[in-house]
């Protein structure tokens, strides 16, 4: 009993707690039982600055941005902190489940009263907090998903309402589209391939490219030969490959997230087709990936900010991967060399949020969102997976990460890397990343 | 290598057996006695509450089923608790990690779609594997309306549109397929879900895998956002319960036990079978409603996923099936279980620990926890006396 | 043309000797013992991660039978615990069955994460394109075909000329008849799911040297097994096989002619039609009071 | 005038030819026993005309009514009803139960109709079950549950009764007082076609019996005709002792 006493105790001295009813009769506007709800609201929060993180754990890439999310929080708090305070770090599960998404966020929000949520991987779970986030003016920086939309629709449509919300990476679809015709050229440039096979999972996050890619890849001189979207629901690679192979296509660009591109690479090195495998490949950016394939990957390549750290992006990038590397080096589950790309970004996230509380003078955001909002818009950060700056208000993508652009107006933050072993990537594109050229497959050559 | 799995057979199948027993053993040994002490402890108090039961079997006990004197104390005590949830569970919350009140909401809406499932395929019998369809098509069409037709529609024209989606694709199911042999029902309302969920994630028109995230929430106020969603459970549950316990209901389980019987009785099956469904679409529709209302986003993976289709049958399955008020009990456990009590585990554990639970529910009570209780409260003053 | 009318061909057998394999098992078990085993897919799933974790140690000519054999006690042993203590109710069998699919997911999440894992059978790939047919066939693809045919002349061989096999096939004609002519059911039954396990894990090898191991890898084979089994009559061997092909070929047409994203569609169509108007399937008894 | 009238009735399942074209007249107020050995398509010719078997060829009228197509539920509704072979109670519901449930209407909207309990008391009476009305079927010995069908099929207030074997499984004494109460519907107005492979217990109860063998009508009259006919000896002693 004693303990149940001193629960309601504590819950009644909360900072938080407070904060949390002022708000509840705001919005619920009152009555004697709102009230006596929410003194009780702020339970088990904790009193200091918390940071709530969001992935899918049940997924390498969910584990990787837990770890880069960790060594932020601890190296961060070791160097003084953010605005002085040590911050708190709890990660959830959001199982790649929308409802579970908002079920773990109202948690983080209404009982661990956090300042920041960052994190969440595909498009339908980040999208499914995003009213949730602003609701509570929680500061939500956006880490792995890059549909366009999520902006547009909500910071891009209604701005007051939404401007809690963020992405520090990776680019949006819109621009990746353009990176990777960008890279096309590159691939035409140097192996004359100009004939491509266009493939992507038939799922709405792909729609960009499909609307893009056609007259981006004209425009630069490449002819489309073959355009198919792949069921999700499971595919046969045989005729997809014999369709591809009888088009005479160079190389194949494939938007590949949901499907799982393993069979198409191995029926690709054993058959030993003539063309290319490009573009991006979400199951192929594992780390282990080729090992997995017995390196049925190798040759394949994938775009992927921070390119998993095998080129210093920027001077941070390399003593990050080290020092990640070592910090995991024992752990049992991957990734252990290098997070993904969600993992860069994260880690880039909350090191710009110590910026910018720093800069505000305080961790309150929360209550300062307006505050935190206008600092976040001037920062220029260099992080891990390039130099973070955000749109402002009246762009097209408001609160979206910006592109970096390099001397002949190509975009930069975007690389592309390339198996060329078992384990070893190399990044071939962009050309200021680049740590090999583009190989063409052995049996190509 | 046969002789080797005959003998590891044999020996597996003796343990089993012997494991049997020891259950058996278990229940005479250590169970009857102390169901018999809790009998002699509860019989007293049966009898002091029998009055009050009695004054509700006259007036109700016709329409809604007559109950014993625990048994009319647990129903009242439940609605009591339902009703006072939003002063109770925020002050409870914390003990149980938090949220309960996120957790009840959750809970009613998922005892709607268990109660909902439980009046067609727990009745009748012929299983469906595609209720999810249900609640799903009244939420696209929610969505649908507020993308294409107006964002400023009044919930009641969207929300009444939604339920008659629902009920119109529940028809759509049901009449072709009510003709068909119970596990042919199965397979094609299971074929059902998967084409949808394929429609939705591959059309951007129907918003595909991100889904739409136009709709609003009725709000983010716990308290009020419990009571949107516990007050029309309550009501569906009222509802279903009248007619569970009237002839619908007796012909429902006839269907399930042998529909010739119910032929030669001079009752149409068929017709019967298609207004259990239509009876479940409706409620099933408002559910998809609420939980539009609740999480503000219309997802297949929110809605339509086969995993939803079978989250509400193991709800009904442990609350116990053909019962109505058994699912809805079922629903509350899931979901307490699932969000509060094993709060701190990783999500796959939580889940196994949950498909175990169905599990042992199905082989060890096939009529359910909540059914269990239900009768050994009713047996304590029949034994007593 | 001609040359397409060869690609098709050859593509479209390789798949559906695949198909036959998830099929046939699921199928035997439901003419025995009258059980929709739904965990089906979970234990053809189960065979693709066993295979994966021995062919790390062991070569995959040692890793293949092993695979087969334990999947089969696996199947043998979710009949003894679970399935013989609920199979007399048909509801209830059902979804006990569809339980240990979804946990098989949870479990396999918990062990392995949700990341793919590839492995190999046999590697290499032959290019047909000299002999005018537009396909490098790996030949797993070809071990997978020889295997299919082996498994069903196999299993024909031993319900035909087998004393075991044969009380089988008469449990399966006739559960009532069975047991009057002195066959013990339950033996029969655990060997049906015995059998229908090794199947399973040979499914599962095939399926996950071909497109890697994942989570909800069980759910497609099993829709199909479906499929093929409504298509095919329930209960009946040869109208698995028969349907196997059928859904098989019809697939190849639709990627051939419409579109890769159209792949299933048509099969669920084709269901739907036979579920409506021909419900006992192409080989499928009248269900006969019995 | 004829109550039912069974015309050129025609059974064939695939190639098997179960009744082949077979003709039956029952007058009001009869009582019919049709007899033939086992498998000779009597249950058949019940199935065709209750509905639960499409009709290949001919045509089934009862009280006037072509009811060839119809299905079960609008044979009993016109007042025709069965007592099957099997005895099939649902075991959930008592005694009482199983009558209430076929005096039921086939209405959705009505939720609270049915006999009242004065009403299934009668049912029960007429079978002398009237005292076991609380007790569970799995509870009832066998000739109780058998009669358990019976009032069920009294309960939907039938013009005829089709009896599928009733005395099978009963023993002497069960039989003649069995027989006693089916007399006593007779005399109530109750039209009734009795089956039975052998003539042991119908021959005291009916007033004409029909001869089924092979799917085909093969003979008709009284009991004692019958029992001399040298055609129905044959196809009897082809198979069993009549």
């Amino acid at each position: 009993m004693p303990n149940k006493d001193n629960n309601i105790l504590g819950t009644g001295r909360s900072g938080k707690g407070r904060v949390g009813r002022r708000k509840f009769l705001g919005a619920a506007g009152a009555g004697a039982l709102t009230t006596t709800v929410a003194g009780c609201l702020g339970g088990g929060g904790s009193d200091g600055l918390t940071i709530g993180h969001l992935a899918p754990m049940g997924n390498v890439l969910g584990v990787g941005s837990k770890r880069t999310a960790e060594m932020a929080v601890e190296e961060l708090n070791e160097d003084g902190g953010f605005n002085g305070e040590e911050a708190e770090l709890i990660t959830k599960d959001t199982r790649t489940d929308p409802s579970e998404a908002q079920s773990v966020t109202e948690e983080l929000i209404q009982q661990e009263n956090v300042d920041l949520l960052v994190g969440t991987f595909n498009s339908e779970t980040t999208q499914s907090i995003l009213d949730l986030t602003s609701e509570f003016d929680v500061p939500f920086m956006i880490t792995g998903s890059a549909a366009p939309s999520l902006i547009t629709d909500s910071v891009g449509s209604d701005y007051e309402q939404y401007k809690n919300v963020f992405r520090i990476g990776p680019i949006n679809s819109d621009f990746q589209a353009e990176s990777i015709a960008d890279y096309c050229a590159y691939l035409n440039e140097r192996h004359d391939w100009s004939r491509v096979a266009f493939l992507r999972d038939q799922a709405e996050w792909t729609t960009p490219f499909g609307d893009q890619i056609p007259d981006l890849l004209s425009e630069r001189g490449l002819e489309l030969v073959y355009e198919d979207a792949l069921s999700i629901e499971g595919t046969d690679f045989g005729p997809v490959m014999s369709d591809i192979n009888d088009s005479d296509a160079d190389f194949v660009l494939r938007f590949f997230a949901h499907i799982d591109g393993g069979d198409m690479l191995t029926r690709w090195q054993e058959g030993q087709y003539e063309f290319g495998i490009e573009g991006v490949h979400v199951p192929g950016m594992h780390p282990s990936y080729n090992q997995l394939y017995s390196g049925a990957a190798t040759y394949e390549t994938t775009s992927q900010s921070g390119a998993a750290g095998v080129t210093p992006i920027t001077e941070r990038t390399q003593p990050f991967v080290e020092s990640y590397a070592e910090r995991y080096q024992d752990a049992e589950d991957a990734p252990i060399q290098a997070p993904m790309y969600m993992g860069f970004n994260t880690y880039d996230g909350i090191s710009v949020f110590k910026e910018v509380v720093d800069a505000m003078g305080t961790t309150s955001t929360r209550d300062n969102l307006d505050d935190f909002v206008g600092e976040m818009l001037d920062v220029d950060f260099t992080g891990v997976a390039g130099q973070v700056s955000f749109y402002g208000e009246g762009s097209e993508y408001p609160h979206d990460v910006q592109e970096e652009r390099g001397g002949d107006d190509t975009i930069t933050n975007y690389p592309v890397t390339q198996w060329v072993s078992e384990t070893e990537l190399e990044c071939v594109y962009p050309e200021q990343h680049r740590t090999a050229d583009h190989q063409m497959p052995t049996w190509m050559q | 290598m046969i002789s080797t799995i005959l003998l590891l057979g044999t020996v597996l199948a003796t343990v089993t057996g012997r494991l049997g027993d020891a259950a058996g053993t278990v229940r005479q040994q250590l169970l009857l006695p102390i169901g018999q002490a809790l009998d002699r402890l509860l019989a007293p108090i049966d009898r002091g509450l029998e009055p009050a039961a009695n004054a509700y079997n006259r007036s109700l006990g016709r329409y809604f089923g007559t109950m014993s004197g625990l048994q009319f104390a647990l129903i009242v005590g439940s609605v009591v608790a339902l009703l006072t949830a939003g002063v109770w569970a925020p002050m409870v919350g914390p003990l149980v990690g938090g949220g309960l009140l996120r957790t009840l909401a959750l809970a009613s809406i998922w005892a709607i779609f268990a109660m909902s499932w439980d009046i067609q395929s727990g009745y009748t019998g012929y299983i469906s594997f595609g209720h999810s369809v249900l609640s799903g098509a009244a939420g696209y069409t929610t969505a649908l309306l507020i993308v294409h037709v107006d964002p400023g529609l009044s919930i009641w024209v969207t929300a009444s549109v939604s339920v008659l989606a629902a009920l119109v694709v529940g028809l759509l199911v049901a009449l072709p397929t009510l003709r068909l042999e119970g596990p042919y029902f199965s397979l094609i309302t299971f074929v059902a879900v998967l084409l949808f969920y394929r429609l939705t994630t591959a059309f951007s028109s129907l918003g595909g895998i991100p889904g739409f995230g136009q709709p609003d929430v009725f709000t983010w106020d716990p308290v009020m956002r419990y009571y949107y969603m516990a007050i029309p459970m309550l009501l569906i549950a009222l509802g279903l319960t009248f007619m569970a316990r009237s002839n619908l209901g007796m012909i429902l389980v006839a269907i399930r036990e042998n529909e010739s019987a119910v032929s030669a009785a001079g009752i149409n099956p068929t017709k019967f079978k298609i207004w259990s469904f239509a009876l479940s679409s409706i409620p099933m529709g408002i559910g998809g409603v609420l939980l539009v209302g609740f999480t503000g986003n219309v997802d297949p993976d929110t809605f339509v996923i086969v995993d939803n289709s079978i989250e509400m049958i193991a709800m009904a399955v442990i609350g116990g099936m053909s019962s109505i008020l058994g699912p809805l009990g079922g629903a509350f456990l899931f979901e307490f279980l699932n969000h509060q009590l094993f709060h701190g585990y990783s999500t796959p554990v939580r889940y196994l620990f949950l498909w175990g639970l169905v599990l042992l529910v199905l082989v060890f009570a096939r009529d359910g926890l909540f059914r269990m209780i239900w009768h050994r409260l009713g047996a304590v003053g029949g034994e007593s006396e | 043309m001609l040359g397409d009318i060869g690609t098709l061909v050859l593509q479209g057998t390789m798949i559906s000797a695949v198909y036959a394999l998830i099929a046939i098992g699921f199928t035997m078990i439901f003419g025995v013992g009258g059980t929709l085993n739904l965990a089906h897919g979970a234990l053809i799933m189960g065979g693709a991660y066993v295979f994966a974790l021995l062919s790390r140690s062991v070569h995959a000519a040692v890793a293949f039978p092993v695979t087969i054999a334990v999947i089969a006690l696996l199947s043998w042993g979710l009949y003894q615990v679970l399935v013989r203590w609920v199979e007399e109710n048909v509801v209830i069998t059902f979804l006990a069955t569809v339980v240990v699919a979804i946990a098989s997911t949870e479990f396999v999440l918990y062990q392995f994460g949700g990341s793919p894992i590839g492995m190999t059978l046999i590697s290499g790939a032959v290019n047909l394109e000299p002999y005018g047919i537009n396909a490098r066939t790996r030949y797993v693809q070809f071990v997978g075909f020889v295997v299919s045919w082996l498994a069903i002349g196999l299993l024909w061989y031993y319900i035909t000329h087998t004393d075991d096999g044969r009380s089988v096939l008469a449990a399966s004609m006739s559960e009532r008849g069975a047991q009057l002519t002195g066959v013990d059911l339950h033996a029969v039954r655990s060997k049906t799911w015995l059998i229908a396990g090794a199947l399973a894990g040979t499914a599962g090898v095939i399926l996950g040297s071909t497109g890697g191991a994942t989570p909800l890898m069980w759910l497609n084979p099993l829709a199909l097994a479906f499929i093929i089994v409504v298509i095919g009559g329930i209960g009946s061997i040869k109208g698995s096989v028969i349907a196997a092909y059928v859904i098989g070929f019809l697939e190849q047409f639709t990627v051939t002619f419409v579109g890769h994203g159209f792949r299933g569609i048509l099969s669920l169509v084709v269901l739907v039609v036979f579920l409506l108007y021909m419900p006992q399937g192409l080989y499928g008894r009248e269900f006969a009071h019995d | 005038m004829s109550v039912l009238e069974v015309d050129g009735l025609t059974k064939r399942f695939g190639g098997l030819v179960a009744v082949d074209d077979f003709s039956l007249d029952i007058e009001e107020g009869e009582i019919v026993g049709l007899i033939g050995p086992n498998g000779s398509g009597k249950s058949t010719v019940f199935n065709c005309i209750m509905g639960s078997y499409d009709v290949t060829e001919g045509s089934i009228r009862f009280n006037g009514d072509d009811i060839t197509a119809d299905s079960t539920h609008e044979i009993v509704t016109k007042g025709l009803s069965r007592v099957s072979q099997e005895s099939n109670p649902i075991d959930l519901y008592s005694v009482g139960g199983n009558i209430k449930l076929f005096t039921l209407p086939n209405s959705i909207r009505s939720l609270h109709g049915g006999a009242s309990d004065e009403e299934i008391y009668e049912y029960a009476a007429r079978i002398d079950i009237e005292d076991k009305l609380e007790e569970m079927p799995d509870e009832l010995p066998h000739a109780d549950v058998r009669r358990l069908e019976i009032a069920k099929a009294l309960a939907t207030e039938p013009d005829m009764l089709l009896l599928d074997e009733p005395f099978a499984g009963m023993n002497q004494a069960e039989i003649s007082e069995l027989s006693a109460q089916i007399e006593r519907f007779r005399e109530n107005g109750m039209t009734m076609v009795v089956v039975d492979h052998n003539m042991g217990g119908l021959m005291e109860l009916v007033d004409r019996v029909v001869v089924l063998n092979n799917g085909d009508f093969l003979a008709s009259g009284s009991p004692e005709e019958i029992a001399e006919n040298e055609h129905v000896q044959e196809a009897y002693l082809a198979g069993e002792g009549l």
